[in-house]
């Protein structure tokens, strides 16, 4: 089989995708404008998702992203801090939510277990002291450039080609069909045409102008949050709020720092994000009814990124409304062939989001291959280079 | 790593540009070590005067306490005493002791050769005016 | 808001590189990675610079701003003024790829004939009960591998040779936790003419290192060892 | 070389020390006649301090021009020509500062 996919975007679902498709055989051709994961993978919180922040309101991307949490850790352990995660009470209203948290934890298959606040400031002896409850769930920090460099690396090993600083300006079509892409060479500024039977947009926040080039729409709403780091690791495990998913309810440790996240609102232009000091406040004052003198480790950071949520027929396009899981669009239906769509998700769902997207690609081609990315170690994102 | 060419790479240690202290300190050890070495084998050379009788020799010593040869033992003095007690603060450096503190031995280190080198030239020029 | 005039190095290789002034209106709450980037965004779309994660942990915006070595996303604004230009040059001592692009890869094969995981065990949970299901606490090694201590070092400018510092504390980080790697070729790297005793501690690695590592500390500590390793033998041998 | 670097410098921290000393700060004038050289060349002690100090630093001073010259980035090649060439010139240096000592010191005995 010599089918050639090409895949729009080298941040976490691109590279995942990569190597997916490098596994079952495909010639696979990456295109990314900037480094890898200079987009939203980059930019990111670093948290991967135990589930627990989405078991009650989200339950469908909770189940995905326990499941993805527990391949990952097989798959790729050198790019993840294995420290667990707390879900902590500060308050009364908080404190309603417990049973209902841990009830949906189990529902959703999330090892969750409610610890002794001493116990839970025994752990974290720079968490307010007046909190009521903690819950321990199997939450983790990831080092998301390292993330997708294994992937990457993987994929390169198996055949992929990456070429990074190699933008996309249009699509070649053949008929209806997309028979490749025009691409631009940053450094050099020359143009050429990279052909190919497939191509796989990956582009995250950026999905819905590269299909726009293939003169279809994809419904992605750029969402973007601030975070900001600070230069102590006050905590060891994650610290999230015990509630419905909120402004500035989870601080991420890595390393020797934290990060204070996030916050929600809608963009037109992911490439550039002026951040409004007002949510640089928020996060702080949220951050202070955690950790007390947070901000006395001196700030490191403050950096924002748009999400890439998939908005749905009917629901409003509030953030923190729409669902955290991951679409896959086959454009057939809109008329273009050979063209395919893969969106939303969170960074730790990246490859049950490759899984999805080269299923669709394996269909669309009449092939049936399957898929080993659950078993197959990552190699080091050193092999990348 | 290859990159800047050869006559860059050798001249390479002498930019200062974007550098503090510690890249300071080792560009003027590097600096009196060169000057020292220099001086070894002028003073080497010279001691051959010895080997020609007194007459040569004693005429040397003579001119050797003009003030512009004193003055110039002064600048050796001063380029020994640096490369001495940064030779000491990078002996310690080396192996690892007292690194957060580098910043501040070398300026030590500085002051400390300035103060003794100001000290033996005043001694040079009593002694022998 | 203020207008702050940043000069970029630009240029491709094969043609001689210039500094060009772009002026770009940000708060001064905001960072030099975002004023790169704004200037990407809106004045020039071929400006090439590396960057990822914006919060100093994936080690790719190391930058030469007025010619010391910084990560562009943990560099405020606030420390510049808006009436004096801001030099951005790319780092020494790696092939220069255009503008403040350099090819990091040589110093990530080193990194990787080192070998040591990125994971250690975490310092801070040392002696704290764990919870259940996890034996150890891991952490990510403080190192990013940014290769600012390697653009910095004034022996990096001379020997391409040079193990440098990143390497240099990567085998010490190696030495003084092993896992199951092969301590002594590592070590035998390290105990060379252009490896621990090739350093002329100009101190400039400790002096720009963004997280915590400290390779001039590492190199010594590393050669405190070879040393005694050194009088072992020659003394206690027998052994 | 490090190691042998450090070592000679602080062998010399104390030969130095005591050659200006002796030849330059207890001496009336500050600089020895040739009739106070060969007196003091001719102390057997002095003489083996003397030459101690002259091996101690040519081996200093060449090691550190080595260091130097490895900054140009010469190969194994060139080095291993440095290292002989530097070794030979050592030894010229030693051999011409022990053979003028001699000759002085045979002045007084």
């Amino acid at each position: 089989m010599s089918y050639h996919v090409i895949v729009i975007g080298a941040g976490s679902t691109g590279a995942a995708t990569a190597h997916d498709l490098a596994l079952r055989g495909f010639r696979v051709t990456v295109v990314e404008r900037g480094e890898v994961a200079s987009g939203t993978s980059g930019r990111n919180h670093c948290l991967l998702h135990s589930g627990g922040r989405y078991a009650m309101r989200d339950p469908e991307s909770a189940r995905e992203c326990i499941e993805e949490n527990m391949i990952l850790r097989r798959i790729m352990p050198e790019a993840l801090e294995l420290n667990d995660g707390l879900f902590v009470a500060l308050d009364e209203q908080d404190l309603s939510f417990k049973e209902r948290f841990l009830a949906a934890c189990e529902e959703c298959g999330i090892p969750a277990r409610e610890i002794p606040v001493k116990q839970a400031l025994a752990l974290e002896p720079h968490l307010n002291p007046n909190i009521l409850a903690a819950v321990q769930v199997p939450d983790g920090v990831f080092e998301p450039f390292r993330f997708c460099l294994s992937f990457l690396a993987t994929a390169k090993h198996n055949g992929a080609t990456i070429l990074t600083y190699t933008e996309v300006v249009d699509f070649v079509f053949q008929g209806r069909t997309v028979a490749g892409v025009r691409v631009r060479d940053r450094r050099t500024g020359e143009e050429r045409v990279i052909g190919g039977d497939i191509v796989v947009n990956a582009a995250g926040p950026w999905s819905g102008k590269i299909a726009a080039m293939a003169g279809v729409d994809v419904p992605v709403v750029p969402t973007a949050g601030v975070m900001i780091s600070v230069g102590r690791r006050w905590n060891r495990m994650v610290i999230n709020r015990l509630n419905m998913p909120g402004d500035g309810d989870i601080i991420v440790p890595q390393r020797r720092t934290a990060i204070i996240g996030t916050t929600s609102w809608r963009v037109e232009d992911p490439d550039f994000i002026p951040i409004p000091e007002d949510h640089v406040r928020l996060l702080l004052d949220r951050a202070e009814r955690f950790i007390p003198g947070y901000t006395r480790g001196g700030i490191r950071g403050v950096f924002a990124v748009a999400r890439p949520l998939v908005g749905r027929r009917g629901v409003a396009a509030d953030g923190r409304e729409l669902s955290r899981t991951f679409e896959c669009f086959d454009h057939a239906v809109d008329g273009v062939e050979g063209f395919v769509t893969i969106t939303g998700g969170k960074m730790t769902t990246a490859r049950a989001m490759a899984e999805k997207a080269v299923d669709v690609v394996c269909a669309k081609l009449g092939l049936e291959i399957p898929c080993r990315t659950r078993e197959v170690p990552l190699l080091s994102y050193r092999a990348f280079f | 790593m290859k990159e800047a060419p050869r006559w860059k790479r050798a001249t390479g240690w002498v930019d200062l540009r974007g550098r503090r202290e510690g890249g300071l300190a080792f560009l003027l050890m590097r600096l009196t070590g060169i000057g020292l070495v220099i001086y070894l084998f002028i003073h080497l050379y010279v001691l051959r005067l010895l080997a020609q009788g007194p007459e040569a020799w004693d005429a040397f010593i003579a001119m050797a306490k003009s003030p512009f040869f004193l003055a110039l033992d002064g600048l050796l003095i001063l380029g020994i005493l640096y490369h001495a007690l940064n030779g000491v603060r990078v002996t310690l450096l080396g192996l690892g002791i007292g690194v957060p503190h580098q910043a501040r031995l070398f300026w030590g280190v500085v002051s400390l050769t300035l103060l003794a080198t100001a000290i033996a030239v005043y001694a040079i020029f009593a002694i022998t005016g | 808001m203020p207008t702050w005039q940043l000069r970029l190095l630009r240029g491709r290789p094969g043609s001689s590189p210039r500094l060009e002034t772009y002026p770009v209106e940000l708060p001064a709450e905001a960072y030099l990675i975002d004023a790169v980037e704004k200037i990407w965004a809106e004045q020039d779309r071929s400006l090439l610079f590396r960057h990822a994660c914006h919060h100093a942990s994936c080690g790719a915006c190391g930058v030469r701003v007025n010619g010391r070595e910084r990560l562009m996303c943990i560099t405020p604004l606030r420390e510049f003024s808006p009436d004096r230009p801001i030099r951005v040059e790319p780092l020494r001592h790696f092939p220069w790829l255009g503008d403040l692009l350099v090819d990091v890869s040589p110093m990530m094969r080193r990194m990787a004939e080192v070998g040591f995981a990125i994971i250690r065990r975490d310092e801070l949970t040392a002696d704290r009960p764990l919870p259940e299901g996890i034996e150890q606490g891991t952490r990510f090694e403080d190192c990013i591998e940014c290769g600012l201590c390697l653009s910095a070092c004034p022996v990096m400018a001379a020997d391409e040779d040079y193990l440098g510092p990143a390497t240099l504390a990567a085998i010490e980080r190696m030495r003084s936790e092993p896992r199951d790697r092969d301590a002594a070729r590592l070590l035998a790297l390290a105990d060379d003419p252009h490896g621990a005793w090739r350093c002329h501690s100009a101190m400039e690695c400790t002096a720009v290192c963004p997280s915590n590592v400290d390779p001039a500390s590492a190199i010594g500590r590393l050669r405190r060892w070879l040393i005694a390793e050194k009088l072992r033998r020659w003394f206690g041998g027998g052994r | 070389m490090w190691i042998w670097q450090a070592f000679t410098g602080l062998l010399l921290l104390i030969l130095l020390t005591l050659h200006m000393v002796f030849n330059h700060f207890v001496v009336e004038g500050g600089l020895r006649t040739y009739r106070d050289v060969v007196a003091y060349l001719s102390h057997p002690v002095v003489f083996a301090w003397e030459i101690l100090f002259l091996v101690v630093v040519t081996a200093h001073a060449l090691m550190g021009v080595r260091a130097i010259v490895l900054d140009l980035g010469i190969g194994p090649g060139t080095d291993r020509w440095l290292k002989r060439g530097l070794t030979l010139l050592g030894i010229v240096i030693i051999g011409y500062g022990v053979w003028l000592s001699w000759w002085i010191r045979s002045k007084g005995i």
